[in-house]
């Protein structure tokens, strides 16, 4: 079990015959996703790693029965390319895109949970089930099967915990990088949510960073549950923002701040430390103790 | 991107939104014509992209042209926190009778903009927000339709303030609304929102940040950039394509890979006791070229005494940022420690050209922290 | 019983302090509808006819516990209006006002359908349940309580009907006027269908128009149904609009002639009569011949 | 309100779309100067209200700026379908290579717009719509956030049209929804979308209809309405607060208020064997001046043999109405029989003031229908 994406998830690649929407094609095919086609317009009809390309989503999905795309489109055209495949009825979008623009996600992200539909992202690694489905750009030798789910705002230093996790023996259900524009689909809470209901997560690590208000709210809903769970925050040390003038600080009503976090995750038990190195050798000790 | 008050005016202006009367001098001939201009008191603003310029002596009041064109001459080419004073905005002299806050930004939490009101603006609105939080009302805009003039009706009525002052708050926060999604803002602050003695109510300050993600869609914005006074090295790191450099007053210099890899550097570096002299995230996929750019960057700021890579590849490939380290320590002359992390993505293909060019990797992150901090202290 | 509105409904005029709200509501607390307030901005802490009157309908609900509400705004805050009423919770909203932008309402009815609110109108007369409720602006004195379930796009039309059946002893038990504009948020097909389930309704009265093709949808609806029907089709003789280019023509794709909805009615076994004399006097027979 | 298609193309080129090269000539001096300019075979199109003009002789073409100037003087003047020519365009004379329809309306169904491709573009384009309706794509925009990119590509990509094309199609489709939106249109249409010989895409006819509820959001329309050439009679009715009047060929006026009242009005005047002269609402809540200008509008159309008021009151009020008619008849020398029906809020009071004066009131619109048709016959 895992949670979002598994072996038998369709997948369609938006932005397929682009240099980076190519290079990972590949590697997640190599992975062992399944990917069913891809799209660009103007190119529909051709193909790429011998699946066929769409000018579409829509005719993308009503041909393969795709129910899970990723998107590597770029950022001028990717609210369009999620809406896109939020409409045509695909059920988990990742966006890997950077860069986009925070007016067009704010009402994309809005519709897209209307329609009921899955954003990841945008500006995130994707997600990945170890050994069934990789529906991102990580590099995939880090990461191995388990019981550890994982969350993250950071790709880079999602890498660095997984790699030391997966050092120690540590597995991972489904590792989900959540993305770190001001703007995503998928909250801490969400996947943490998610992870509590899934059968084969029986530990979670968290990393967080400074700014917004969803580790706070994720320790919250932790607060009472038994779960091994540790969690870190990347940017303690970090100047605080020069240029945000003073409505940044009374939107967030001083909630965001490192400390802030780390005070709510500790006040549900969750312990947050300082390295990758640390994190998982807490979360080791707290596995053994919970016998899991 | 910011602007400066006499820009972020102009822009409101635009858009029908009232300001204080004035204009923007280089000189302190300039300053004393615009004085005239006017034709009465004027207040003398020092434009400079940093708070509590007031403090620092930035803004003074002038009585005639002449005082004006003083005033000037006192504050242009001043340095305030470490920023020359390049302009100065000379405006008609006001009698505030209230000063209102209006604020629009994103609210990440709630996954919209908000607009943000209070009857106690001025200076210390950030302390009303910790002290008198009832005093601070909200709008949370429609996130698909923007903001409708009932979600402003519903935040203003509850101010309990006078129903004609309303209406015109009423007016600010909608063409301040207007004036942020058309620029594809990240801010647009107007505090104080001014109630004057003569009963106009004007912004009596302009703040407008935008959204760098959206900037090539108002090429307009390009001639506003006001390089001259921004920082030197932020501005070398915007030249060389970095947009993801902060300059910090350590010594460590810092590239990695990744906001959150590169928050965990500061964060370990800090930990061990060193100081970091910089913030650069390469980004996601950088090539050579942007890693020796980066490079040259870092050791071009003279209070760097030795650098620190932190790479775990994912988009980035381990194989182009050596190249780019190789190339980038050709290009200077590399006269500090250089202390390298590289895992992820072609790893391998990186290690290699690394220990063909006689370059060590650390094998952790941690090690590799220990290791500059060690080499610089 | 009824549709959409009853003695119990508690009702907000949107705009109590203007002209034509003011007059109105006079009209429908005579009539026993039971106003509880009103909303003017500006105005909050005022009162109108002893009701007290809010600066916004979210405050208005809140104090009063309104379910339904009636708009005089003027046309350019009317979509406004019905926005705010929907997202205050209000349940069944009425919009009196004529000349409201269609591009203001595009979105405004899309929003509200959304949010599970019903609109009548914009420019429409109301509803009303004879005996219960006045929603609206009709001349109350022609209306009489039964059996008549009573659907029109056209305001003075239906009162021409409505006098005519009540002369002839048909009381209503549901009279709808859902305007004329070109976007509106209940038609007729909603009507008919709220009246099926409605075990007071026995008989059915249809006034449509030219133009669009809401009428053609709720004949569709009507075939097999053997409630006793009548309908009616204003502007047979009009003119074909002179100034709707070809978009006009190939968007109806036909649909929206008075000969085609004459055609679907009559499909439907609903007969399409010339005058009000004629068409009430044809529902007299068919309830004799249904019995009811 | 609609405008003419020199207008059109002048609001498309401000968005962006490319249409023919051309300028608009009040007089034939005009027409051949600005031939001259373009310096080519032009097209001497009249623009006028009205479709056919083609058919009807007010399009010529142009060799030379002489033979520019003949065309001129025989179209400017000329009378198309009861509308006098004021003007001209004078435009680059083009080689089709291909002709598209693109257009863009409300779909009242849908209950949002929708924009509408035809690779069969053309003067019969509604006949392609009827012979090959597979032939007609449709994009229903999106009802809050405006149309998106996708739902174009979606519209597009069913065509099978080359890529290369479609891309410029797409930004035809896009800017035209940008104008549409913005000016508050409830029409913009292409026809012909024309590919050119010379591999240029232009729009090469311009069609622009307005919401008139929002024409108060523009002020600017105003300037470009052109009164000289509607009808005297419409032109006067709205000059009289008047809007919803359209004239007719027959000999009955009729009033009424509102549409579905009006229209039945009409039908039972044509059942009994009566010819309306026009159609006119005079809307809810209509008082008496307004009732008075609106019996004078009726009467000076010189075709009116007799006058149908038909009023049954909602927001109306009878007595209002009966005192339009009293004010009305004063300021009119009454020459044509008058046949009035009053129901409705206010009725009796209505009643009696035109007893008071003299009138009959007929007992059911049925009644008068009858009367008012004899009395014309």
């Amino acid at each position: 079990m895992s949670i979002l994406i598994n072996k038998n998830s369709k997948i369609l690649v938006q932005g397929i015959t682009g240099k980076e929407g190519g290079f990972h094609t590949r590697q997640m095919i190599e992975y062992g996703s399944q990917i069913v086609g891809g799209c660009t317009p103007g190119k529909g009809g051709t193909t790429v790693f011998d699946r066929p390309v769409f000018n579409t989503v829509l005719e993308g999905k009503n041909k393969t029965g795709a129910d899970t795309s990723i998107i590597f489109v770029p950022a001028a055209g990717a609210a369009d390319a999620v809406l896109e495949a939020a409409h045509a009825g695909i059920k988990t979008i990742v966006c890997i895109t950077e860069g986009v623009p925070i007016q067009d996600m704010v009402p994309v992200a809005a519709e897209v949970k209307r329609l009921g539909a899955r954003l990841i992202g945008p500006n995130c690694p994707g997600l990945i089930t170890p050994g069934e489905c990789k529906l991102g750009i990580m590099p995939a030798h880090i990461f191995s099967p388990g019981p550890v789910g994982f969350v993250s705002r950071s790709g880079t230093l999602t890498y660095q915990a997984v790699d030391e996790l997966t050092r120690n023996g540590l597995g991972q259900s489904t590792c989900v990088g959540i993305g770190g524009d001001p703007v995503i689909g998928t909250s801490f809470l969400d996947c943490v949510e998610m992870f509590l209901a899934d059968p084969a997560t029986k530990a979670l690590v968290l990393i967080g960073e400074i700014g917004g208000g969803q580790e706070e709210e994720a320790a919250r809903f932790l607060e009472g549950k038994d779960i091994p769970c540790v969690a870190m925050i990347a940017g303690r040390t970090a100047p605080p923002g020069k240029r945000m003038g003073h409505a940044g600080a009374i939107v967030s009503g001083g909630v965001g701040t490192a400390q802030g976090k780390v005070d709510a995750f500790m006040k549900a038990g969750v312990p947050v430390l300082d390295t990758t190195q640390e994190l998982v050798a807490e979360l080791k000790k707290r596995m053994a103790t919970a016998k899991v | 991107m910011i602007i400066h008050e006499y820009q972020g005016k102009e822009l409101m202006n635009e858009v029908g939104i009232p300001t204080t009367k004035g204009r923007v001098a280089a000189t302190p001939a300039e300053a004393k014509a615009i004085a005239a201009e006017i034709g009465k008191k004027v207040a003398v603003k020092a434009q400079v992209h940093i708070g509590g310029r007031g403090k620092a002596g930035g803004i003074k009041l002038a009585e005639t042209p002449e005082q004006a064109e003083e005033a000037a001459k006192a504050i242009i080419g001043m340095d305030i926190k470490g920023l020359k004073v390049n302009k100065v905005l000379v405006e008609e002299c006001i009698e505030i009778d209230k000063e209102f806050y209006l604020g629009i930004t994103l609210d990440r939490d709630a996954g919209t903009h908000v607009i943000m009101f209070s009857p106690m603006g001025g200076v210390d609105i950030e302390e009303v927000a910790v002290t008198h939080p009832d005093q601070i009302f909200k709008c949370h805009t429609h996130p698909w339709l923007g903001v409708q003039d009932y979600e402003i009706r519903e935040m203003l009525y509850k101010t309990g303030l006078d129903t004609k002052i309303l209406k015109q708050v009423h007016m600010f926060a909608k063409k301040a609304f207007e004036l942020y999604r058309k620029w594809d803002c990240v801010l647009t602050e107007i505090n104080p929102l001014a109630v004057l003695k003569d009963g106009r109510v004007v912004a009596a300050d302009a703040k407008i940040n935008f959204d760098d993600n959206a900037t090539y869609r108002h090429p307009q914005l390009e001639a506003m950039r006001e390089v001259a006074e921004e920082d030197p090295l932020e501005r070398s790191a915007k030249e060389r394509g970095l947009n993801n450099y902060v300059r910090l007053d350590g010594e460590v210099g810092i590239i990695g890979n990744g906001a959150g890899l590169v928050m965990g550097t500061l964060d370990i570096v800090a930990r061990e006791g060193g100081k970091p002299a910089n913030f650069l995230d390469v980004g996601g996929g950088a090539n050579a070229a942007l890693v020796a750019n980066a490079l040259g960057l870092v050791l071009s700021d003279p209070n760097v005494k030795g650098v620190l890579f932190n790479i775990f590849g994912g988009i980035t490939r381990g194989d182009e940022v050596a190249n780019g380290i190789v190339q980038g320590v050709k290009q200077v002359e590399l006269k500090v420690p250089l202390v390298i992390r590289l895992s992820g993505t072609n790893e391998k293909e990186g290690r290699a050209i690394l220990a063909e060019n006689g370059y060590e990797v650390a094998a952790t992150m941690e090690e590799a922290a220990k290791k500059i901090v060690a080499l610089t202290r």
